[in-house]
């Protein structure tokens, strides 16, 4: 691990001149160090990892992938509705991540761009699918839709859609954790576009105060919608904005699979011992922001550049360069994920609507509450 | 007339207000490069430039209080929200800074600025991207709140909005951006705020509704006619202020009111309106004022819970029918 | 019974909830080292420690959230707003998070949250710092809302609130925290939500009030008294939910009610009740209900303007004579 | 001017270990350079100021000091009724920063502790004294307070109550003047308090991001109410703050006028050329919050060591060691600067209270506004 090292140190040095005298102010020099987890870096030996998990992980990030695909095109048939953001291209950060958690210990929560960690972190497909068509055995039970995946039991604390919003109360979920001393630490994914809502700023810090067991992991795919960071962030080093909570930043390769595990191990191993901390991973989204963006403000070449370095492709090229898996293995494992997803669209166009009255209920655990009828 | 879009309709306004004043100027998420999220700005960077057609980070309360800034200073802000349900992290720029900020400084500052943006249902996109917000915001002695039902309307008050030297808090609708509608071409196109705009007169009952409500007052109006009831429909258009004359006078003629809201129902504005017209015309109701709202619940994702949640409008006929009790 | 002031009836409840569980905690500004801005927390830090009695930097906005998402995760947040009118910079944690998570997970996440603090009225404080809330927040389905008149009503209700499930805005007032009452000392003495108070039986007006209203009302159905009148007092506790049929079975035998509201007026709790009662009581009502309540205006400094700004129970008399049409 | 230094090297160097590999993270360093305007290094003709300047901030800082010792005492009186926020301490702050802006042309805007300011603008005792005795000729014709001072013919934007809720407002007031092309700057002051609003960083990030000729001042009198700058911020120096906005940062010495001139100075040059910045400046408050606070969370001890360092008595001590000014024209400064303020509580008795019709004034331009009235 690697804690920011923050240094202050006043040093009496000419640093003004407005022509009004030679006398100046003194200049007070920090420095700050941040880890970096390039790309290529790592291999699954450094990370602890087994074959097996290899196995389990490369079928997780062909499945997020897969699952999407398939949405695209059952948002097409309109049997999905509402806003449908896909987390295609980024799947290493989901499935890096979750193999540095405790699943079932640990806590995770997100944005709207939620399907990839849910199926990360083990929700069932079925379940995914159903909650998208808007059905009885979503994983919502098709209240929430797209944005708002939740999944009490792996821990999923959602999904969730006013952009930043969610980040204060990842502090508050790592703060039960801490009060509760169950070992616990909680992951708080955001946008590169949330860094700029004040629930950002306003969270680090009373993490960093109360020395809350949180990552707050940063998916910078560069855009927020048609925004691109260095035009919404006056400095678009996003890994920089720990600094000013005294928290550590390091930045990662959202590209490479084994780049996010090793910095989430790391950090995770930090919120373990009480210190919260900033990740930001680089990584591209391939399809527009949703179903209806036409993605004007990025060029072909661009995108394509970034599909070359596709985390799904390079943990397959791995696997295969390292003669761990045969490419009929890895093929077979496409067919499964394939009929996997196929068998959740069925499951979920079986998954009955949910009753009409059913809309007064999970608005109170209170069963009996007197709605206003008129 | 020209046939235009809602979403051209506020485009003109926005438009011909930036070419007449040079201190009018548009801010907001995605309104320059991308062309607006819902292509209300569309062409409008081209045509203005970065100086005055700007976007910005996703910080809601940061650029709100920009623009009331800005105000106090001597330009005239349009400040877009890309929806209304994203303007809760704004809430206190609104109802603290622009509505109070005049009356706290002696009325020395004032705040020519209008606040716009889609609100209320918008489909499929649960609970908190569903928020109907003239209520809440019309509270608040400061700000004046237009909502909106139609390209003519939405044309004529939104130029008024931006000349106005007060804060307007200006609501539209994702649903209708791409309704069509006749729009008048006069050279200077200005509808006053707090007046109330009657749709259909009729004697039978009154059916107020604004915004997307509006259309379903309508289509309820319709469906009386068809049982032989010439229903009176009137689209109040501005909230705050609110014309009170003109209900107050049609009930007075049809004795029995329904108020169509696509809020939840508790302290709307279908409650105002029940209460101004119950304190103002009460000898003249034959028939308590009736209104028919989304449900007291969050809104849901699911089509039919959806469908269910909103207010339609066989939900309107039926309480037409019941004030008339037939 | 115990004579308290309202800040020790709200200082025992919490203080109790927290003995009898542990998962209690109590956050907010100036609530621990320096016992509470009005010290309604004092000495709760050297009591519980600095583990469950928590100050917070000023950041509203992050605290709520921090205390959303603790509820989540299985504790009972007490999360105090130093006053209300704060709580606009958090207003998205709580009409969006809070209120509607629960739904959007389909119930699998729920929030066992009290919000507190002081609002409506606090003196000569200007605009910003008057804001009265009630309708702002009870208009969210998945919030409860309660506002409280007396030590009693705070301390039983209260203690309902820690021990509910669901969000719970709880509001109190500056200008009570001092006042004195008789407050139960049962054991586990709790008032459930949802039943309002009638503080007085009467035939001749009904007048509903709630937190410092509720005064108002008490102090105008004496002057009534005086003029050989009998009104009900009706103090409402929860807003949301409302004790409709309360309010309704004493209108039915006055014939006429007055809403005493600190609100501005316009989409008020006031306006609710007026709505409600003209809708479920149409037949028995002598008279429209008037509601008595702050200025259409946001709130002066000037002692004689912020005086004339509020309610007085001289105009409720006054109100309720009109209603009695006298 | 000293612009923050900041300068971003990947360098390869070990970094991590955590047992799982000898693999390890890179590390990125960063290094920031910060001004400081310690107190003492400034004489006034560092800072082009001539002794009739000296002269004026004198009598100015002791209007401000003996204006709110009598508000104090009318407070007692119950003349004056609210929060009642006291300056005193700071007045070196708005006294030395009057002196490094163009005033008439620069704005100002601050929080509620604003009569400090509103003096050091050229704002009357007349109009302050009877704003807060809610009377009609005061400077917001009574519909203020203490914490509402305003007046347009200063561009002084006010008096805000609440916290950190002004400092986006500030941008925007920036933005008019760069958009106008006047000339002006604007001039945020916040409390260290108020920096741990999310208002201040989305505020920050759009100043930047926009190049607007602002100013953010941190008085950082050490407490916010009750609470301590550590008790609040994750990191105390809050100079630093800019950081994440690449935004220059400095630090002045708020005890000494003259270090706080001369910081402003620097910081006003690089707002009209369109760099915005951010400069804190540790002061202390003498007094308590507002008038019902007690001061118990400070020792009298530190409450002492601040008042020996008191602005006032320490640019007295300058004016007489460097023989400028003889001790008794500082002392007819003095009475005459209590008489002022005597006259001017006389003033405020006098102004009438405004009249009950007003109370619908002001609250739109448009005159015939139709309020509700039931
Ligand atoms: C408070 C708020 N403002 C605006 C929006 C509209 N909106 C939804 S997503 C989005 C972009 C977010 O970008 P980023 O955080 O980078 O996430 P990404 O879409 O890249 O995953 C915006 C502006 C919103 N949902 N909430
Ligand atoms: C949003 C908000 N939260 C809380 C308060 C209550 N409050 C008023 S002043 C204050 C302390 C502010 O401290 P600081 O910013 O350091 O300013 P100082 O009082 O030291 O000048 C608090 C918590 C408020 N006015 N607004
Ligand atoms: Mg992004
Ligand atoms: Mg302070």
């Amino acid at each position: 691990m690697a804690p920011m090292i923050d240094t202050l140190d006043a040093v009496t040095q000419p640093a003004s001149t407005n022509g009004q005298s030679s006398v100046s102010a003194d200049s007070i020099k920090v420095s700050l160090s941040f880890s970096h987890y390039p790309g290529g870096r790592f291999a699954h030996v450094d990370l602890g990892l087994s074959v097996a998990d290899l196995e389990e992980m490369y079928r997780n990030m062909l499945l997020q992938r897969r699952f999407e695909e398939r949405s695209a095109q059952m948002y097409g048939k309109q049997k999905i509705a509402g806003f449908l953001h896909l987390y295609i291209g980024q799947e290493a950060i989901s499935t890096g991540s979750a193999y540095a958690l405790e699943l079932g210990v640990d806590s995770v929560i997100t944005a709207y761009r939620d399907h990839g960690l849910a199926l990360a972190l083990g929700m069932s497909s079925n379940e995914c699918m159903a909650e998208l068509f808007g059905r009885q055995d979503g994983c919502s039970k098709g209240k929430g839709g797209s944005m708002h995946f939740f999944s009490r039991e792996k821990r999923f604390f959602g999904g969730h859609g006013i952009v930043g919003a969610h980040i204060p109360v990842a502090a508050g979920i790592a703060f039960a954790h801490k009060y509760k001393g169950d070992g616990g630490v909680c992951v708080c994914y955001l946008g590169d576009g949330a860094v700029w809502q004040g629930a950002f700023h306003e969270a680090l810090n009373l993490a960093s105060l109360y020395e809350l067991p949180v990552i707050f992991v940063i998916e910078n795919n560069q855009y927020a919608m048609g925004t691109s960071v260095d035009r919404s962030a006056a400095d678009p080093n996003l890994f920089k904005q720990g600094a000013s909570y005294a928290m550590p930043g390091a930045l990662a390769d959202g590209m490479d699979v084994f780049s996010v595990c090793r910095a989430m191990q790391d950090h995770v191993a930090m919120a373990r011992e009480g210190h919260p901390s900033l990740l930001e991973i680089r990584t591209y989204r391939y399809r527009g922001h949703s179903m209806s963006d036409p993605g004007k403000y990025r060029t072909k070449a661009e995108l394509d550049s970034h599909k070359n370095e596709d985390p799904i492709l390079r943990l397959k090229s791995y696997l295969l360069e390292q003669e761990l898996f045969a490419i009929e293995t890895l093929d077979v494992i496409d067919e499964e994920v394939k009929t996997e997803v196929l068998e959740s669209v069925e499951f979920a166009d079986n998954s009955p609507l949910p009753p009409l009255e059913a809309i007064y209920d999970d608005v109170y655990t209170q069963q009996d509450f007197p709605f206003l009828l008129i | 007339m020209a046939t235009l879009q809602l979403r051209e309709a506020i485009r003109d306004a926005m438009v011909e207000e930036m070419d007449r004043d040079s201190n009018v100027f548009l801010m907001g998420e995605e309104v320059a490069d991308y062309n607006g999220a819902y292509k209300v700005s569309e062409g409008m960077l081209e045509r203005f430039g970065e100086r005055r057609v700007i976007d910005t980070p996703i910080s809601e309360n940061g650029f709100a209080g920009l623009g009331l800034g800005a105000a106090m200073n001597g330009l005239r802000p349009i400040i877009e929200f890309m929806t209304w349900n994203f303007a809760f992290v704004a809430m206190d720029q609104i109802v603290n800074n622009a509505a109070k900020i005049r009356y706290m400084s002696g009325g020395q500052f004032s705040f020519p600025i209008v606040f716009r943006g889609p609100n209320g249902a918008a489909g499929q996109l649960a609970a908190t991207h569903n928020t109907t917000v003239e209520a809440l915001y019309s509270c608040f002695p400061g700000l004046k709140v237009i909502s909106v039902s139609n390209p003519d309307d939405a044309k004529g008050l939104l130029k008024s909005a931006i000349r106005d030297n007060d804060p307007v808090v200006f609501l539209e609708s994702e649903f209708m951006y791409g309704m069509r509608g006749e729009v008048s071409e006069a050279e200077d196109y200005l509808i006053s705020m707090g007046q109330a705009r009657i749709a259909q007169e009729g004697d039978a009952v009154t059916i107020i509704g604004h915004n997307k409500s509006y259309w379903r007052a309508l289509e309820a109006a319709a469906m009386l006619a068809d049982d032989g009831y010439q229903a009176e429909v009137i689209d109040p258009r501005t909230i705050r202020p609110f014309d009170w004359e003109a209900v107050i006078r049609s009930v007075k003629k049809t004795n029995r009111c329904v108020v169509v809201d696509e809020s939840n129902p508790f302290a709307s504005v279908a409650a105002e309106v029940a209460f101004q017209i119950q304190h103002r015309a009460f000898d003249w109701l034959d028939a308590p004022v009736r209104r028919v709202t989304a449900k007291d619940t969050p809104a849901p994702y699911a089509r039919n819970l959806m469908d269910h949640y909103l207010p339609g409008a066989e939900d309107v006929y039926r309480a037409c029918r019941e004030v008339m009790y037939l």
